[in-house]
């Protein structure tokens, strides 16, 4: 289980990708953290279920349970939000209008395809709107840990579970190191831990260059 | 208001066998005064649309214990675990579709159009037996609109004629769902004069409105409980 | 040229046809006389340019541009009116929610397919959204003059203009006659004129069904 | 607010050969002032997707005059004459759509949608050519989305963000545009502050907006006239 302290690192390190003025869909769990990470950048939360300009957590008295976020909790409403419906809602991430989304994964390939919604041999009851992100947003940050609860890496060299789509993410953001992906594979950007080149290449299996590689340690707040 | 009817009777409008579009994204925007009558008849073997099926024996959750269901379709049901446990047990087909081709869809349902070509899904096995066409060089893949024989929708407010704003984030599906329903029900807290909802307020106007039933319960703590 | 006291016949015509609650698309022309015949029955009036709940002309001093019917003519707002976007205004009209179009037609034929858009050998360069309202209306009532300005009849056995589409007309009132479409062809329900039921048959060339047909010739109003 | 600019900026965002998405139905919600700055430029070729061409000499009636147009594509051209003039002539290609399925169009062009399958024109000569294809029993239709490289729109206010709202039935084709241009710059009346317009009165939230250019003319017994 990743400690806190890691999932504040890896929403912290996604909030520097994140420009002022954007228009940002976050996905459930790690990227929910990143809106008190952004300190002056303004940035325009989109929820799917039918708003723009989410703002923070209501106090209890102010709790509306039909203003809610697409994780159904509780939130508030930006000055200069717009409030639609689903459909309306899916034009704007299906239709190329969300500058970025930042999402959770189960894998991730060498190329950046994604697989988020589903376990082969488990139900798959459930995709809500995350392949539809995948499908629209303009850059896809996929937020996660670099393994998988089982210790095997979520970077791989190919899906084994089922594909979000042939959009691929832009970069992967865990919380060991940085990963940004192109038509050639994967690079290393940065590495925000103790752990070494051959441990990374040891974990995920995958090759990957690293001819620009920034080394971030000294950012790991345990 | 003549389109006002009783809670009861609204369930005369919903048989056997039906397809029913159901408002609401998790319990926000779903009519549940509508879905207690609905638990409590004997109308079976319905086949429901709707973004999920409510929390483990709350909205629509409710239909599920009491074996209204045949079939769900939907975005999400791994989060009401009665759900997964009839799909496996063989008691509920499931039919998944992405939230935003969902969404789509329906609206689809309610304006003339057959099918369209979405870009959602394209490489997943969502995808899988469904047409693909090329647009200007890019892949999309096609989906059929959704319809329905009832559509039982949430909204905050009707005037008398029908007309219906929603509460923030609760008018998700609900506003499609009023198109796209063959009849439209629509369950509301509070019913006002014609001329009070702006013409700029109104988000579903009247044409799409059939019935209007009022909600039995009441918000408390910005949740709705029983009222009493 | 059809004198006024003709088109108010036929607009009074067709405003017995309408019912209680209505939503009502009416076309350019005759169409837009019938406000003014439906005394205390309360039908709503929908322009595709997107309203709902169309009102009277306003005031001169009330003169709205931007508040315009379909003819683009300043109108105002009844109470409980609503407004919308040409796209929502056409899953209205497409989607089958309109209980009655009214439309102007230069032929249909005698099992009621229509050809209100395009004259063959003329520029066609406007449509606007009148094959909308043919495919999707519930109901839907022609309301033009028996002949064409040459004399030839609008009723016809085949027509010779473009189709506006496969969906048929339900009724065709005229000065003249009101005549029922079914899928055995044309009947002919009630005669609104002085003439003949030969000179009919001579003008139109159309064999129809007379086996009910109510005489208000008393209704002329000349 | 930085989404303001001078309205003869907006020309350095069109280019010759562009598809432009023009808002408007008659004169009602058409961007005049920018029409104005295009037809004084020397941007030629462009292609305008609009329900008509304005009137003789009015709107995109003046891009007829001063030549900045290659083809039109609307639902309906005949009452400017000057445009039926211009096609019989061969100066300007012309391509007609009814008026539905121009305003879907363009919404599945900002939606991420490739195509769909519409009832409307079925048997006309408009389906000429196009694909068919039968759902439900019922046969459709099969029309192309249209995406803009810039789509000049009009509404009535502008907050600082670039929300907009629409004055009456000025939204027309507006609220689509705004969805489906690679660019798209709204001229407004006014310009408020965020906050000033209420998240339910809204149309068109300002992703959608990229610049926004004040009108110069003033309203005045319901009509534009030039300002002073």
């Amino acid at each position: 289980m990743l400690s806190q302290s890691e999932r504040i690192k890896i929403a912290k390190r996604v909030a520097e990708e994140l420009s002022e003025g954007q228009i940002v869909n976050l996905g459930v769990g790690i990227p929910t953290l990143i809106p008190d990470f952004l300190g002056d950048k303004k940035v325009f939360l989109q929820s799917e279920n039918g708003l723009l300009g989410m703002g923070p957590t209501p106090d209890d008295e102010n709790v509306n349970m039909d203003l809610i976020s697409a994780s159904k909790k509780p939130i508030t409403m930006e000055k200069g939000a717009s409030l639609f419906d689903s459909s309306d809602s899916f034009v704007m991430i299906r239709g190329g209008h969300i500058d970025v989304a930042v999402l959770g994964a189960l894998q991730v390939d060498q190329y950046g395809e994604i697989a988020n919604w589903a376990v082969p041999g488990k139900s798959i009851l459930g995709v809500g709107g995350a392949i539809d992100l995948v499908a629209g947003a303009k850059r896809i940050i996929i937020a996660c840990t670099l393994q998988a609860k089982d210790g095997k890496s979520k970077l791989v060299k190919k899906l084994t579970f089922p594909s979000s789509g042939t959009r691929r993410a832009n970069i992967l953001v865990t919380e060991h190191a940085v990963f940004k992906f192109t038509n050639t594979g994967t690079e290393l950007i940065e590495i925000l831990s103790d752990i070494s080149m051959e441990k990374l290449k040891e974990i995920t299996g995958v090759e990957f260059g690293y001819d620009n590689v920034k080394i971030s340690s000294s950012k790991i707040t345990k | 208001m003549n389109k006002l009817i009783d809670r009861s009777d609204a369930l005369n409008y919903i048989k056997d066998g039906d397809t029913l579009l159901v408002g609401g994204f998790g319990l926000s925007g779903t009519p549940l005064t509508l879905l207690d009558e609905l638990a409590n008849s004997n109308i079976r073997d319905l086949t429901v649309v709707s973004n999920n099926l409510g929390e483990v024996g709350k909205g629509l959750g409710k239909l599920l214990v009491s074996g209204n269901l045949k079939k769900a379709v939907g975005s999400y049901f791994t989060t009401n675990r009665d759900a997964v446990e009839a799909w496996k047990e063989g008691k509920l087909e499931i039919e998944l579709v992405p939230q935003g081709t969902l969404a789509e869809a329906i609206r689809c349902g309610g304006a003339g159009i057959g099918g369209f070509y979405t870009k959602t899904g394209i490489g997943t096995t969502l995808a899988d037996g469904k047409e693909q066409k090329v647009f200007d060089g890019e892949t999309y893949i096609l989906e059929q609109a959704i319809k329905g024989d009832v559509s039982i929708i949430k909204a905050l407010k009707a005037d008398t004629l029908g007309n219906l704003i929603y509460d923030h984030t609760a008018r998700n599906f609900n506003a499609v769902m009023a198109t796209a329903g063959e009849i439209v029900i629509a369950e509301v807290d509070e019913i006002v004069e014609v001329g009070d909802l702006h013409p700029l307020e109104i988000v579903t106007p009247h044409v799409y409105v059939d019935h209007v039933v009022l909600n039995k319960y009441v918000k408390k703590g910005g949740v709705y409980v029983e009222s009493i």
